[in-house]
């Protein structure tokens, strides 16, 4: 059978080496019981494979599963069918970026991290957490406070950002990479 | 500029234990590979002298497949020993003649391999592709009739 | 010459792909062709009638059939041939099922190639000549390989129609794996009960030569005559002397675990029988852990031996045995659960194998049918029944092992038998039931109260969390069917394990000249119509060597092997080979090339007269002599250079014929 | 034996602790690092989901930097730094568009880089596997006999595809602590999930994870729990207060680099080892060593009754 390539499960198929394993899911579960943030996805990487085979894209990109996952790689080791299940979420986060369809603000984090790295170079945890913070979750903030206070006077939280020397280079990089990744 | 190859012409001697019974698994698994190679069937791949595939290309053959058991498979107990060590040599030959080595593919595909045979033949087909017509390489070549050709 | 094509559509199998009726229509013009017909099913018998009829009101003194592989209906067309009055070596096929309409999706590529392929095929069966397969007899005595159920069925069925058998067994009794097991299902009767019987049936059968702990080493000859070399391993036990008493067993000092029949749950002797009910009755010394053999010293065994039976200085002996037939029955590996970690076998002491367990249960196990921990004294409460272990997974079998959803519902049964209240949970992806009364037994679980849990368990781990789990078992998964992770702490996990080809199956094939399907269980002839013949004529297989199935189709098939041969004794007669290799005596120059290429020594050098001769007994008809003769003196028959070039000449022609564009400038 | 450095961002701030000790403990251990110059962020597990090509890019360029012929490995002491480097040469050499794509990027930057020339492996991996733990033995001179130290791994030792060690049950670490003569229990989370970014988007899970893990081994009566991940020992170590206000639990478990450990055996001076990061005190660990009461093995008595237990498959020796 094919897929029109408009769909999430298109998409998957051509663009993710070994995508195409997507397929041949049995709906064991053994992704869903091994995950380790499984508790709180809305639905578990087996149920989100079944919905995509059935056509539900919508509801598929705006759940929280991927953004959710924790790249362990436990789903992917274990799964019977050899379903690359982790890079199959990386696509999905991606999926979900490109079609604005995603609701919840984990997707912030990533890209508050991925700013900083072309920004600087280099992550830059202090600068990461209050300005995940301040901007999606203003209270989440208070909590985190004795934490980065504890993490603070013991020297591992640095004010200031380290930025690598030849950042010219790496903006050079990325962003010709950008332009030949848009015209996939 | 070397003229492209269309739809390479392919003559598989496929031995009757494994390697055909092989391309009948492909069939009944209905794999799907290129129309281009037309089989015959040997008892054994040891069967198959190198003349046999000299004459399969002085008819124009673009490629050969000369398919057997396993080494340690085989259903004569050891034939297509002989075979593995018949076609290093042929290769030589086929250097000599200035007949592209990769138009003699020599391979062991088992009974239950149909998948393996559908993959080798797709992969031959296409490689076949890039080298011109063998027809066009072989200036000398005179057809013969088959009652000509058996006479020798 | 007078040839008659026939072009067959298989229904719409070669119809769909391939124009049967211009093919048929251009065939009729091909050289030498006297009539074209194409036909739906030239297999039926109206089709075969059709050639029959055309040979002899037509005179048609070759035959070429375009339909399925050879393989299917050689046979078939041959001998239709052959009652119109037709040597049936003069019919050829053509391929053009397998080889075109299955396996090609443009109708007119396939077509072109059906074309080609009947175009070789006319080429060739012009050069054609009739041949004579000779007859030999047959010898009526039997090799039947492996002494489990399979294996018992079969000797028996061969030994009670009037006939020898060889029953050759690996382990010192016989009985397989089906003597370990404790219930059967779905009716629950005991395993040992309906099996004993049969394996003393087989032990004292007079025309069964039982040899266990032996091994098949060689197998040479063909079809009605083969002749196999047995090692039969050196038991330290004088046969004829001893009475199975039982008492060296007894005092043998040396206690160690018994990893085949105990399924590594219980412990046995250096000198052991495997089960009390073992055939035959005498035991074996196992060299390997025996004092003695291993110090020197100890003879405990010898000394309180009655009837002097044990004999230290006993050395394996080489049968030759001369049969007809062989079946191989060789059974299968369960699955080691360690290979898959997270379920934690050989980690946690309370996770449990399959066979583990059905050795628990049964009555004359290491705890004599009670259901314990691994201490060997507490009760569990609850116990989580893992479904494919093994089974259903690229990572080890993909296969689906067949019998673990039923054995894992027995399991459930025996622990609510045994031990009343207790929570059975089954971890299962689905619950497979394809037998007669299995659904119905899957329905009786349901009412018992056994709880399932749709879903492959992810994980077991003794990563508890507080007091109420203290001492548990963590068994982690997803219950899909309500799409919550599920943790559920148990007492014991039990993992029903697969079925798998036995490890050194590919050995086996080799000896037996057979082969072995991808995942290593044997290849059947046909996977519908054949599934006990291989590929080898006189050599069968029955039961799980060739895939996982239980005990019914097991003994069917140990049966259904049995009827073959005992068909092709009733006949006492099987055709030999005629397309067997000949030297040219006249042109043989005597070189000797020949003989060192065939692979059965089948090609002898006549001193006298300077030339190779091949012997027509020995020669199998591989035609390795003739791609080795530098004169060009052998011919193979039915496989000469003639018709092989004709056939390749044929296709060739027929490829430029069709090539729509001039090809040189 | 010399190979490329690359530190991660955590050497600059929470995990400076790693890369000093892992400095020292090379030095000792006679590796020598040449620390990529001008190195930038590997991308995390951040990079790669929000857009495939610059990752690639970003991490290529880390590889491009190094000077393949006179260092043909790559040491990252960081496991998601090791897997990301490990990923991208070898998907680059799996697949041919993705190598010129990457390599057209990089030529932007004037580099470029072949797959295949340069190899990642985690600072784990060296330690046992090209010292081996005989020779950081013979190097000890404080025995840890004194400790028991819960091996945990993380994610990235033996996944996405099993490399150096077990994808469920690795066993490196567990040599190599018991090399040094610390009790080493069987840790069955060793390869669980630490909980990775979850602490920044779903607190209430992470915490679930951590408990979970401290727990076990807490059960186990581990003096600290050894990791080889700056990750793991950031949320073990940062959060463990906060699993303790969350559930009522009182862990005070010390989360400690193996590279620390390292240098205890080898007779560093504590003072030196950057204890002092730590969240959660390692100071009872350390009296402990002082104290040096040597943890007696429980002796394994053999239960008549005791039903014979399969033996793992690593001891099997018909199983090859």
């Amino acid at each position: 059978m094919s897929y029109d390539p408009n769909t999430v499960m298109g998409q998957i198929l051509d663009d993710l080496p070994g995508g195409e394993k997507l397929k041949t899911c049995l709906q064991c579960g053994m992704c869903g019981g091994s995950c380790p943030s499984g508790p709180d996805m809305d639905y578990r990487p087996r149920k989100l494979f079944a919905m995509i085979a059935a056509g539900l894209d919508d509801k598929v990109l705006r759940s929280n599963t991927f953004w959710y996952c924790v790249s362990c790689y436990l789903c992917t080791v274990r799964c019977p069918q050899e379903i690359p299940i982790t890079d199959i979420m990386y696509h999905l986060k991606h999926q979900a970026i490109e079609s604005g369809l995603y609701t919840t603000d984990a997707v912030g984090f990533s890209e508050t991290f991925v700013g900083q790295i072309e920004n600087y170079g280099r992550a830059f945890e202090l600068g990461l957490a209050t300005q995940y913070y301040l901007t999606h979750h203003p209270l989440g903030g208070l909590k985190m406070g004795p934490m980065a206070l504890a993490m603070m006077s013991r020297g591992r939280l640095t004010l200031r950002p380290h930025k690598i020397k030849n950042m010219s280079q790496l903006k050079a990089i990325l962003a010709k990479a950008k332009e030949l990744g848009a015209k996939k | 500029m070397t003229e492209i190859n269309k739809e390479p012409k392919i003559i598989g001697f496929l031995c009757n234990w494994c390697s055909y019974a092989g391309a009948d698994g492909a069939g009944m698994a209905r794999r799907k590979y290129p129309p281009n190679i037309k089989i015959i069937r040997v008892p054994c791949s040891g069967r198959v002298s190198p003349e046999l595939v000299m004459r399969t290309f002085m008819q124009g053959a673009d490629g050969v497949m000369v398919l057997g058991c396993h080494i340690g498979d085989c259903h004569y107990s050891d034939g297509n020993h002989r075979t593995a060590k018949r076609f290093p040599v042929f290769h030589r030959f086929m250097d000599y003649m200035g007949i592209d080595r990769g138009r003699l593919r020599i391979q062991w595909v088992s009974a239950s391999e149909g998948l393996l045979f559908a993959e080798v033949v797709t992969e031959f087909t296409e490689s076949l592709r890039n080298l011109p017509p063998m027809r066009g390489q072989l200036k000398s070549l005179q057809r013969h009739t088959i009652a000509e050709e058996i006479q020798g | 010459m007078k040839i008659g094509v026939y072009t067959c559509h298989c229904g719409s199998n070669i119809a769909a792909k391939v124009d049967c009726e211009h093919v048929a229509e251009w065939a009729s013009d091909l050289e030498g062709v006297e009539i074209s017909r194409d036909y739906s099913f030239m297999c039926s018998s109206l089709g075969q009638e059709l050639i029959q009829e055309d040979i002899q009101k037509l005179g048609l003194d070759r035959v070429v059939v375009a339909s399925c592989s050879p393989h299917m209906h050689e046979p078939t067309f041959r001998g239709a041939c052959q009652r119109a009055g037709m040597n049936p070596y003069l019919c050829e096929m053509s391929n053009i099922r397998e080889h075109a309409s299955w396996v090609h999706e443009d109708r007119g590529e396939a077509t072109d190639k059906a074309k080609a392929l009947i175009a070789a095929s006319v080429s060739r069966v012009r050069y054609h000549e009739p041949l004579f397969p000779k007859q030999a007899p047959v010898n009526d005595a039997t090799l039947v390989v492996g002494g489990g159920v399979a294996g018992i069925q079969a000797a028996l069925e061969i030994a009670n129609a009037g006939y020898r058998v060889y029953l050759v067994e690996r382990e010192p009794s016989v009985g397989g794996h089906m003597a370990q097991l404790d219930k059967t299902f779905p009716t629950l009767d005991c395993s040992a009960c309906i099996l004993t019987p049969k394996m003393f049936e087989a032990g004292n059968h007079e025309n069964i030569t039982l040899l266990t702990y032996s091994e098949v080493e060689k197998v040479s000859g063909y079809i009605g005559n083969f002749t196999a070399k047995i090692r039969v391993r050196a038991r330290s036990i004088d046969e004829v002397l001893c009475t199975g008493c039982g008492l060296c067993e007894e005092k043998c000092p040396v206690r160690i675990v018994d990893d085949v029949f105990e399924a590594g749950l219980g412990r046995r002797k250096a000198v052991y029988r495997p089960f009390p009910q073992a055939v035959p009755k005498y035991p074996v010394i196992d060299r390997e852990h025996c004092t003695y053999f291993l110090k020197g010293k100890c003879r405990l065994c010898e000394k309180v031996c009655p009837t002097q039976a044990i004999d230290y200085e006993q050395q394996d002996r080489v049968l030759e045995v001369e049969v007809g037939n062989i079946i191989v029955a060789t059974g299968y590996d369960a699955f080691d659960a360690r290979r898959i970690p997270q379920y934690g076998y050989g980690r946690y002491p309370n996770v449990f194998s399959a066979l583990e367990f059905e050795r628990m249960t049964n009555a004359a196990g290491p705890t004599t049918g009670k259901v314990l921990l691994r201490d060997g004294v507490s009760v569990p409460k609850s116990v989580a029944i893992i479904h494919c272990v093994g089974s259903r997974d690229v990572r080890y079998r993909e296969h689906c092992s067949r019998v673990c959803c039923m054995y894992s519902l027995k399991f459930a049964h025996l622990v609510l038998e045994k031990l009343p209240g207790a929570d059975v949970y089954n971890f299962y992806i689905d619950i497979r039931t394809p037998g007669k009364d299995y659904e119905e037994f899957y329905h009786r679980l349901l009412e018992e109260g056994t709880k399932f849990i749709r879903g492959r368990a992810a994980s077991v781990s003794d990563a508890t969390l507080g007091e109420e789990e203290e001492g548990k078992l963590i068994v982690t998964g997803e219950d899909t069917l309500i799409g919550e992770q599920r943790r559920v702490p148990v007492d014991m996990v039990v993992l029903s394990t697969g079925l798998e080809p036995r490890h050194d199956s590919h050995n086996v094939a080799r000896t037996f000249s057979i082969s072995c399907s991808r995942e290593g269980f044997f290849k059947e002839k046909h996977p519908k119509l054949d599934p006990i013949a291989t590929m080898t004529d006189g050599v069968f297989i029955a039961g799980c060597a060739q895939g996982p199935r239980d005990i019914p189709d097991t003994v069917a098939q140990g049966s259904a092997a049995a009827a073959r041969v005992l068909s092709i004794i009733g006949k006492g007669q099987v055709e030999i080979e005629a397309a067997i290799a000949e030297v040219n005596a006249l042109t043989c120059v005597g070189c000797q090339m020949c003989i060192g290429s065939c692979p059965y020594n089948a090609i002898d050098f006549l001193e006298d007269r300077m030339v190779a001769e091949v012997n027509e007994a020995l020669c199998k008809g591989c035609g390795t002599c003739v791609a080795a003769c530098l004169s060009k003196s052998i011919t193979l028959h039915h496989f000469t250079d003639e018709q092989l070039v004709a056939q390749m000449m044929g296709a060739m022609d027929t490829l430029f014929a069709l090539e729509p564009v001039p090809m040189e400038a | 034996m010399k190979y490329a450095y690359y530190p991660g961002c955590t050497a600059e701030a929470s995990g400076a602790a790693y890369d000093a000790t892992s400095r020292m403990v090379a030095k000792e251990l006679g590796i020598e690092l040449q620390e990529i110059p001008d190195w930038n962020c590997c991308g995390a597990t951040e990079y790669f989901s929000i857009d495939h090509l610059p990752a690639y890019a970003l991490v290529a360029r880390n590889l491009a930097l190094v000077d393949a012929d006179e260092t043909p490995q790559v040491i990252a002491p960081c496991s998601a730094c090791y897997i990301n480097l490990k990923k991208v040469d070898e998907n680059m050499l799996k697949h041919k568009d993705l190598r010129a794509d990457v390599n057209e990027a990089l030529a932007e930057g004037g580099l470029s880089y072949t797959p295949g020339t340069v190899r990642a492996r985690h600072f784990l991996d060296i330690v046992c596997n090209e010292v081996g733990c005989e020779a950081v033995r013979e190097k000890s001179v404080h025995s840890m006999d004194s400790l028991i130290l819960i091996p945990y791994y993380g994610c990235y030792i033996g996944r996405p595809e099993q490399n150096f060690d077990d994808t469920e049950n690795p066993q490196s670490l567990d040599r190599l602590l018991s090399g040094l003569g610390a009790h080493v229990p069987d840790y069955s989370l060793k390869s669980s999930c630490c909980g990775g970014h979850m602490p920044q988007i779903g607190m209430e899970i992470a915490l679930g994870i951590l408990r979970r893990l401290l727990d076990l081994a807490a059960k186990l009566n581990g003096d600290a729990i050894v990791v080889p991940c700056p990750m793991c020992q950031l949320n073990l170590d940062a959060y463990q207060s906060y699993v303790n206000s969350r559930f009522g639990t009182d862990f005070h478990i010390p989360i400690v680099y193996f590279t620390q450990i390292l240098g205890l055996a080898m007779g560093m001076d504590p003072s030196t080892l950057h204890f002092g990061e730590n969240v959660v005190s390692v100071e009872p660990m350390l009296e402990k060593l002082k104290a040096a009461q040597p943890i007696e093995k429980p002796k394994k008595k053999r239960d008549k009754k005791a039903l014979p237990m399969p033996l793992p498959l690593s001891q099997d020796k018909e199983q090859l």
